[in-house]
């Protein structure tokens, strides 16, 4: 195993932790404010996945999903905090 | 003149995401971007920038730096058990006037660690900050506004 | 030359894409309700001349299969034709026109300029692209097709009852679409392959055949949910009579009988009919189908709701005549399909323009329309009778057929459930002519119209009373004239029963 | 021989069979989408997984060679996909305006229809 | 003769034409119509009496053995004949009667597609060609009885006897399939020389039964007879052509018709002689009762439908000469009477035997006609009532062991009828002078006409009885036995038993009269059980109909969606997993637990989710939880080789959140509203939904899968279909029909939220 | 909702998107991509555009009303297939220009074809979101 | 070489990655959240974004590293502003800690005008 294929592993293990991890976050939330917090999070470390498992896997074609996934996660993001923007005004 | 300028900006950008260096590519960039720029016409005030690329360049240093100690900071103290954070809500007065003014500031607070704006007055006068570590409300302001605010004016204006 | 022959070709093809060519225009005439109309009868127009040439051509030389985008069959899409589709396709025309005439005299403006037209167009594109289609795939795409158009044309307006109607339509019909999409899925897992020729040419070298057998039920299900068969039918009542007449009469004669068009298809083409298991689910619903649609029917004391039940109960009777499978008894299927989509949507016409004539559908506050409008009476009676199954109208040849291929087959307790809801649907329709031709109306003696009838102006009402007549003529035709029809039914159940032809067609074999 | 797939598929059933079987309609709809995530996992495991291929040919070449990912799957779960997201759109614009008009979400308050007048 | 039955509908309908301008005289036209038709058929008398057998043919829907045959023997001419004959009389009187009723020219159109059916039906030799006629003359019935269609009582009366012959009408239509499938034929003709075949098919009893099930409820056998006094709700000219002389004895033709093809049974024989025993008296019986001019007539009828019924049953040459006199006879003077009672009703304004009396001063040509009628309905010597009284006598006396028995049954029924004869024959014109409410008066002439010449026909025929009707009953006779008849008409045949017999049913008939006004009080008291009448049992059928439609009907059609699911799921998985346990025991496969990393957080993601989207109280949270889903579907997508998948995936759950979020803004809390058994209910059937899906995947991967597909994608995606991205090829290219259907979808789907949320009509109408 | 950061941000973020739908929608066939993934990011870019600024302002900005745009969308799709049905070919046979165009490749009908994809989904996607928050107001 | 820097740079994203999520776990309030977490996944990311770039050493894969890294620098303060807002709205509580709050007061509960 070269440094680098070590070293993806490694990676790939680390954000499959943190993504664990900030599922609890999302699961725990306690306000919706954090889940979508932690959804924005999540997304954001799918995109780094992306990216090391085009190494893994020595495919390029998947990173043009992850611009796709940072444009809609802030997209939903967005979308959700309007709606409880809106929800809490009278 | 502004608009030419975003033409070109996309055409730059047209090339790079199809990653094909070539001239014939740049042209079909700028096509494709004037007719980006044609159907979101409206979408776009006037307003002027990019003219001080030195004072750019040295602004984004300095914002990296910022960057980096910023995280370590807070990396440190996600990492040990007790907190030392103090934090707080400031209320920033402005000195930013443009709509683009306020929000690079705004953003530019929010990617520095420990910093976090979390709106504008509706005049556009006032910036409320969340603060991580705030020994007291005067000094947290001065702090934004000889730092940050100052150097980015200074590449805006 | 080249270009005729691609257009003899492409004949086929056009049922599907003349409506959605025509839509796409009222789309840009949007704002013009009298275009829309003027276009919308075009079409069905073009649409019927299309299917008649194509039913010739079929009759004449045999199944005719179009390879979409020229790419050889089981690769690309395989668009087919044969005795049966392009019957199915015939119907839906002759229906898509009587619709288009009963829409113009009865639809309110309001749905107009809502994009009406367009939406029916969509529907029979929909329904002409699941009856001509020869993949597994394409048939759930011209299935969503027809489903979404028939959720906006059945919720369109926006009413109470139409919306609760269409929450359980929509909600039991994508239930069925998940199964059948599980359906497809498992069966390109089994096979390989999504051309019905094809399919049906692999599986017998599928290794397990038993889970041949468990994707068959799951199509059946899911077919069995759009043809509204025992116990899958709950969404058919709960909907059919909230929208205008002429979207229920469209549904009442089309949906539900591609369905059952789905299901011959199947076990006739796709799968080998072998299994007696099928065949008990199928006779055992058939019963269940015939008797607890007629009974619900004769629970209800609402015009469109005992109609609607009268679906169910009559899509026994096809599915009655594909269990037996014999080519007797397919054929009768077949008869008793044309027979039953010219006759309930008339039926539905007819519902409809008492509706504009008296403010209502509840039986009990209906009442002396014959003693003043004798024609639409005995308008009534000729599919009413037909339905019940009353000589020598259509409905006798179905059910007689049915009943001979049941007994030749020793069923005799399902024929004797099919005549005891033959005599039941005559209670039904009895009921409707005493309470709404005969018993005088209760609240006035005399000649008493509602306020919309009377704002009708004479050619409105001709468009809504053309339809009916067309439609009772059809009926009388193909009951005193029965001898064609039943011999294509014949035919078409010749050839779903010896599918080589068909396959050797598609696969582009010999 | 992945196991792991087939259980998500299960699961993803299981959970949209619950929802469709609450009386909020909201539920109802969350129901709706889990079944289509169902299907379309269903369809896509069913047509055998490959790592690491995607069905794309490589420049420089003509064909593409094994192993690689079978297209036809992908193609049919995208084409269902979207057909799923135009029938999911109506039908929450339907729910709202049922809720609207009914003025609640119970779905047991909504069986006007099927009663017999 | 197919164009004498086109001719006739079409002159039936012209009867709404031509009706209004010839008001006045209608009586006349419409009487030409079956004058019309029995001359026709009269001047194939002599060639019908000559043994000829008069036979047409037209195919129709021959692949099904279905043709447009008719035959005109002695028993279809006979027929033919009574119909015609009497359709004039009918016809004639009706034109007067009818003259002040609403919408009389939909009388003449429904009574002359009647008659025309009727012709078809008696000369249809097409087992179903003379269904359809028998079917026909059942609606055209059924819009007569319900002629008077504002009163209720009409309605449910014609509702009453069209499912009651209706549904004999399905068990005969089967009965003729079962004869079909013995012979492979539907010509009763060509069943001349299959009798042994018959008799001996496994199909000859259900054949039998339903072809009898369909004659005893047409001619109103007990226990249908019930029909047929309330179809009595018809205007009175309906009454005296449908149940004299036409419709009611469509079964006995059909029992006559058939007797050649399926008797000389025990079943066959036993069963017509027991009912038509039975109807006889029983229906005698029940006429005690009545008091109303036309439903004494009915009961009369039906007793002699029996007797008719009887005979046949006996099948010997002399009943069946007796079945043929009796049948002309009865013909004769029961229309007469019928229309009797019409002008009574028409000329004094009520049909109560007890209110009419002393009549004969003021209706003279009326007591004249009735005095006839009556005395041949009583049997009275020389009328032909007397002929058939005595050959049916005779025909009974002939039967060994029972013919004792059924004697004395024959002569109480008989007397019984002599005594609603002179009730209703001479009653009403003898004694005091009742008040009436109508001034009495004496009828329009051609009111008075027909009956006249029908009573002065049973006179003639009487008298000259084989002048006028041997031939045919020689032929008739023919065509049921299939055997000469030796014996002629006589009047009389010196003093013997039979006579005796006429003379004591005579005097048991005035004694029963006697009695009867007696003991009419306690008569009328008398209820009879109500579950032992027939006619209860109608309703209690209806009532029991009405009660399981509307139980079933709310069990199934609940209202509730999930039960509506609920029924659907089970059933698919119930049959599915049927075939899954099948498919399971033939399979093994072995699972090699291989689960990476990556795997084991999709799944705990993929659970975790769900659950919150399960178990969640707020709609947002269950929103924020299913985008995790499709988050998680999409990293499934990039890590198993499909990026477009992934790409869309996370594009349509962006918009699918986006909607949400827009539409769920301002919807109240979510609601707890099931209990824990429900939810331990659905629990259950969504893990074995689960369960079932699961297991298909896994054993439909363990199989191989050999694509040609794949490989032909694969190879032809750029050198042919110009692209690297297979999968868009497939979508634009290989596929692109699919796709164009699916854009279709998304553009309905817009039309309909745009729809939907515009247009918002009011709940008014619709 | 308004925001000065965010509306500013959407008006700098949309002809970034718009732009990279295209970018999408002409790559689509060699690579990941295509007219369906194409018309959302537009429609996305749009969607983002309207929660920022309301629907007053995106309506402004789009004035084509998007039922014109799906009919735009199909009627590119019908159009597509007119080659094959002009030169006798199987209906909605593929046809390809010869020439060699950067970024695209070939041009052809099939091309013609996820165009009319991407003024459909494109148009959908706005017709719905408009016509929802309209309702709202 | 370049297999080294690509390494090290995943390294060390992943691990910013890793900071950050412990972050969003072990702060005390959503504000605090926010701030710990919005630049330590963005940097990090663009670590990895990064070190993939140069293992391919492809101008095309550049491109689309430096264009995810641009737009979530463009995104994330804007999405942290406007949730952070929303939550400041919807009353989400602030760790009691949090020792000025001159925000307090300043909007008005109806139309959300911040003075
Ligand atoms: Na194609
Ligand atoms: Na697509």
């Amino acid at each position: 195993m070269s440094f680098i294929e070590l070293s993806a592993s490694i990676s790939v293990s680390l954000i499959g932790l943190s993504i664990l991890i900030i599922f609890i976050r999302l699961v725990i939330g306690p306000s919706i404010e954090d889940r979508i917090v932690a959804l924005d999070l999540l997304s954001a470390n799918a995109i780094a996945f992306i990216a090391v498992y085009s190494i893994q896997s020595m495919t390029t074609t998947f990173l043009d999903v992850g611009v796709i996934l940072a444009l809609l996660t802030f997209l939903g993001t967005v979308a959700f905090a309007s709606y409880l923007e809106r929800s809490t005004r009278k | 003149m502004n608009q030419l300028l975003l033409n070109i900006l996309l055409a730059i950008a047209w090339v790079l995401l199809i990653g094909n260096v070539e001239f014939e590519t740049f042209v079909e960039g700028l096509i494709v971007g004037y007719i980006i720029l044609w159907i979101s016409k409206s979408a776009l005030g006037g307003s002027t920038y990019f003219k001080k690329i030195p004072l750019t360049i040295s602004f984004i240093l300095y914002f990296i730096k910022e960057l980096i100690v910023a995280n370590l900071k807070v990396a440190f103290d996600i990492i040990t058990p007790k907190d030392y954070m103090k934090p707080g809500i400031i209320a920033v007065p402005l000195d930013a006037r443009t709509d683009l003014e306020i929000v690079l500031l705004a953003n530019l607070l929010t990617l520095t660690p420990g910093t976090l704006s979390l709106d504008v007055s509706s005049d556009r006068k006032t910036l409320y900050v969340h603060a991580l570590y705030v020994k007291d409300a005067d000094s947290f302001r001065r702090e934004i506004k000889d730092g940050l605010e100052k150097r980015l004016l200074e590449v805006l204006r | 030359m080249k270009l005729i022959e691609s257009i003899t070709m492409l004949i086929i093809i056009l049922p599907i894409i003349l409506p959605l060519t025509f839509s796409v225009m009222m789309l840009f005439f949007w704002k013009s309700v009298k275009i829309q109309r003027a276009l919308n009868l075009l079409a069905t127009l073009f649409s019927l001349i299309c299917s008649l040439i194509i039913f010739v051509e079929v009759n004449n030389s045999g199944i005719i299969s179009l390879q979409v985008g020229g790419w050889q069959a089981p690769f690309g899409i395989s668009i087919v034709a044969d005795l049966l589709s392009s019957i199915m396709v015939i119907i839906t025309a002759v229906i898509g026109l009587t619709t288009a005439l009963f829409s113009i005299g009865s639809i309110d403006e309001s749905r107009e300029r809502y994009l009406y037209y367009p939406l029916l167009q969509f529907l029979l594109m929909g329904i002409n692209g699941a009856f001509l289609t020869g993949d597994i795939f394409n048939l759930y795409v011209w299935f969503e097709v027809m489903l979404i158009s028939s959720f906006v044309l059945l919720s369109l307006g926006g009413r109470r009852a139409q919306l609760e109607g269409a929450i359980k339509y929509v909600t039991l019909n994508l239930l069925s679409s998940a199964i059948f999409l599980a359906a497809v899925g498992i069966l390109y897992g089994l096979a390989g392959t999504l051309n019905m020729a094809d399919v049906s040419r692999k599986i017998p070298f599928i290794e397990n055949q038993e889970l041949v057998n468990v994707v068959a039920v799951l199509f059946l299900i899911a077919f069995g949910v759009k043809a509204a068969i025992f116990p899958l039918f709950f969404w058919l009542p709960a909907s059919y009579h909230t929208p205008p007449a002429a979207v229920s009469a469209i549904f009442a004669g089309l949906l539900t009988k591609v369905g059952v068009y789905a299901i011959i298809r199947f076990f006739t083409t796709v799968f080998i009919y072998n299994s007696d298991f099928i065949k008990d689910i199928l006779l055992v619903s058939a019963a269940l189908t015939m008797l607890t649609g007629v009974l619900g029917a004769a629970a209800q004391n609402n015009f469109r709701k005992i109609l609607s039940f009268h679906i169910i109960s009559q899509i026994g009777y096809m599915i009655l005549g594909v269990a037996l499978f014999s080519p007797l008894a397919i054929a009768g299927a077949i008869f008793y399909i044309i027979h039953h989509i010219i006759v309930k949507t008339n039926l539905f016409f007819i519902s409809g323009y008492v509706k504009k004539l008296k403010g209502s559908y509840n039986l009990k506050e209906l009442g002396g329309v014959y003693k003043f409008y004798p024609m639409l009476g005995l308008l009534f009676l000729i599919p009413a009778l037909s339905l019940a199954g009353i000589p020598p109208l259509s409905g006798f040849w179905a059910k007689f057929v049915l009943i001979k291929a049941g007994l030749e087959l020793k069923e005799f307790l399902v024929v004797g459930i099919a005549l005891l809801v033959g005599l039941l649907t005559l209670f039904s329709m009895t009921k409707i002519w005493n309470e709404v031709f005969w018993k005088d109306d209760p609240q006035n003696s005399e000649n008493v119209t509602d306020i919309t009838y009377k704002s009708l102006t004479s050619g409105k009402k001709f468009m809504m009373i053309l339809p009916i007549i067309i439609l009772a003529f059809i009926t009388i035709v193909i009951g005193f004239y029965a001898e064609p029809f039943f011999n294509i039914a014949n035919e078409s159940a010749m050839q779903l029963l010896d599918s080589s032809n068909y396959i050797n067609s598609v696969l582009g074999l010999k | 021989m992945e196991l792991f797939l087939p259980v998500l598929v299960g699961l993803l059933y299981a959970a949209g069979v619950y929802m469709i079987l609450r009386r909020s309609f909201v539920k109802v709809i969350l129901g709706l989408i889990f079944l289509g995530h169902a299907a379309n996992l269903l369809i896509f495991t069913i047509g055998r997984l490959t790592k690491a291929a995607p069905p794309f040919v490589p420049s420089g070449t003509n064909i593409l060679t094994e192993p690689y990912a079978d297209p036809l799957p992908q193609a049919l779960i995208l084409t269902a996909i979207v057909i799923g997201f135009g029938v999911q759109a109506f039908a929450i614009v339907l729910f709202k305006r049922a809720y609207q008009t009914v003025g609640t979400d119970d779905l047991d308050k909504m069986k006007s229809t099927d009663e017999i007048d | 003769m197919l164009y004498l039955l086109i001719i006739g509908f079409i002159a039936s309908f012209s009867a709404a034409f031509i009706y209004k301008p010839f008001k006045n005289y209608f009586g006349w036209i419409a009487a030409s119509f079956p004058l019309f038709m029995f001359l026709s058929f009269i001047s194939r008398y002599q060639q019908v009496a000559n043994g000829e057998i008069i036979k047409e043919y037209y195919e129709w829907i021959p692949s099904l053995g279905i043709n447009l045959t008719f035959i005109l023997d002695g028993l279809s001419l006979t027929f033919v004949l009574i119909i015609t004959l009497i359709g004039v009389v009918v016809f004639l009187y009706a034109g007067a009667y009818m003259k002040d009723y609403e919408h009389t020219d939909r009388f003449f159109v429904y009574i002359g597609i009647f008659m025309t059916s009727m012709l078809g039906l008696v000369i249809s030799d097409n087992m179903i060609t003379l269904f359809v006629f028998w079917e026909l003359t059942s609606i055209s019935s059924f819009m007569l009885i319900g002629f008077n269609h504002h009163k209720e009582s009409s309605r449910k009366s014609a509702l009453q006897a069209l499912l009651v012959t209706g549904s004999g009408g399905l068990a005969l239509l089967a009965g003729f399939i079962f004869l079909y499938l013995i012979t492979g034929s539907f010509e009763i003709s060509s069943l001349y020389d299959k009798h042994s075949e018959i008799i001996k098919s496994g199909f000859y009893s259900s054949a039998v039964i339903l072809i009898l099930l369909g004659a005893f409820t047409k001619s109103a056998q007990f226990p249908f007879h019930f029909w047929l006094p309330n179809a009595m709700e018809a205007p009175t000219p309906v009454s005296a052509y449908l149940h004299s002389a036409t419709m009611v004895k469509a079964g006995i033709y059909l029992i006559a018709r058939l007797n050649h093809a399926l008797g000389g049974t025990e079943l066959w024989q036993g069963t017509i002689l027991i009912f038509g025993t039975i109807t006889m008296l029983i229906a005698a019986a029940l006429a005690i009762k009545q008091t109303d001019l036309k439903r004494l007539l009915a009961y009369s009828t039906l007793s002699v439908l029996g007797t008719l019924t009887l005979l046949i049953g006996i099948g010997s040459q002399l009943a069946i000469k007796a079945f043929f006199i009796y049948l002309v006879a009865h013909s004769l003077y029961k229309g007469t009477l019928f229309l009797v009672a019409g002008t009574l009703d028409h000329s004094t304004g009520t049909r109560d035997v007890h209110n009419l009396g002393g009549l004969k001063k003021i209706m003279p040509v009326t007591m004249a006609t009735a005095l006839l009628a009556s005395s041949s309905m009583m049997g009275i010597i020389p009328l032909i009532g007397f002929i058939g009284k005595e050959t049916v006598y005779s025909a009974i006396l002939e039967i060994e062991y029972w013919g004792i028995f059924l004697i004395i049954i024959a002569v109480i029924s008989n007397a019984l009828i002599v005594m609603v004869t002179i009730l209703v024959g001479l009653k009403p014109f003898f004694g005091k002078l009742t008040s009436t409410p109508v001034a009495p008066h004496e009828a329009h002439i051609k009111m008075l006409f027909g009956p006249a010449i029908l009573a002065i026909l049973g006179l003639l025929m009487g008298i000259f009885p084989n002048a006028i009707i041997g031939k045919l009953l020689e032929q008739s006779t023919i065509s049921i036995l299939t055997e000469e008849l030796g014996i002629k008409i006589k009047l009389w045949h010196g003093f013997n038993l039979v006579l005796l017999l006429s003379f004591i049913t005579l005097g048991l008939g005035i004694l029963f009269y006697v009695l009867r006004n007696k003991f009419f009080s306690t008569i009328q008291n008398v209820r009879m059980i109500k579950i032992l009448k027939p006619s209860e049992w109608y309703e209690y059928l209806l009532i029991f109909l009405m009660w399981f439609a509307k139980l079933q009907t709310r069990i199934l059609q609940n209202g509730y969606l999930r039960n509506y699911i609920i029924f659907i799921l089970i059933t698919a998985i119930g049959l599915a997993s049927l075939s899954l346990i099948k498919a399971i025991t033939t399979l093994n496969i072995n699972f090699i637990p291989d689960i990476t990393f990556y795997e084991i957080a999709i799944l705990s993601m993929m659970v975790g989710a769900t659950f919150v989207v399960i178990t969640s109280d707020s709609r947002l949270k269950s929103i924020v939880a299913i985008g995790v889903v499709g988050f998680t579907m999409g990293i499934i997508f990039i890590i198993y080789s499909a990026p477009d998948l992934a790409l869309t995936t996370f594009a349509i759950e962006t918009l699918t959140v986006i909607l949400f979020v827009l539409v769920l803004y301002k919807l109240p809390k979510y609601l707890q509203f099931s209990n824990v058994i429900v939810k331990l209910r659905d629990v259950i059937i969504s893990a074995a939904v689960g369960i079932f899906m699961s297991t298909v995947v896994l054993y439909v991967t363990s199989l191989s899968m050999q694509s040609d597909l794949k490989t032909y994608f694969a190879e032809k995606s750029l050198p042919e279909g110009k692209g690297r991205n297979i999968v868009n090829v497939i979508l634009v290219d290989f596929r692109a029909i699919d796709t164009l259907g699916e854009i279709t979808v998304l553009a309905i789907a817009a039309i309909g939220v745009y729809a939907l949320l515009k247009l918002k009509l009011d709940d008014k109408g619709e | 909702m308004f925001s000065i950061i965010l509306s500013t941000a959407s008006k700098y973020l949309l002809p970034l998107l718009l732009i990279f739908s295209f970018f999408l929608l002409l790559r689509g066939h060699n690579e990941p991509g295509g007219g369906f993934v194409g018309g959302l990011v537009a429609a996305a870019a749009y969607a983002l555009y309207f929660i920022a600024n309301g629907v007053y302002e995106a309506e402004k900005l789009f004035k084509a009303e998007p039922i014109k745009i799906i009919s735009i969308g199909l009627t590119f799709a019908l159009i597509s297939v007119v080659p094959s049905i002009v030169s006798g070919q199987t209906f909605m046979k593929g046809f390809w220009l010869d020439t060699n165009i950067p970024v695209i490749g070939k041009i052809g009908t099939p091309l013609l074809f996820d165009l009319g994809v991407y003024f459909v989904v494109l148009g959908i996607a706005l017709k719905i979101i408009f016509s929802l928050a309209e309702e709202e107001k | 070489m370049i297999e080294i820097i690509s390494g090290v740079l995943l390294l060390l994203g992943s691990l910013f990655i890793l900071l950050s999520a412990i972050g969003i776990l072990k702060m005390p309030d959503l504000f605090t959240r926010m701030s710990a977490t919005t630049k330590a996944s963005t940097l990090g990311i663009g670590l990895v974004l990064i070190g993939t770039a140069f293992y391919w050493e492809d101008i095309g894969i550049a491109a689309r590293a430096v264009s995810i890294i641009v737009f979530l620098l463009l995104t994330a303060p804007v999405a942290a502003h406007i949730i952070g807002r929303a939550a400041y709205f919807d009353k989400v509580n602030l760790w009691e800690k949090t020792h000025i709050d001159e925000l307090k007061g300043k909007y008005d509960e109806d139309s959300h005008f911040l003075a």
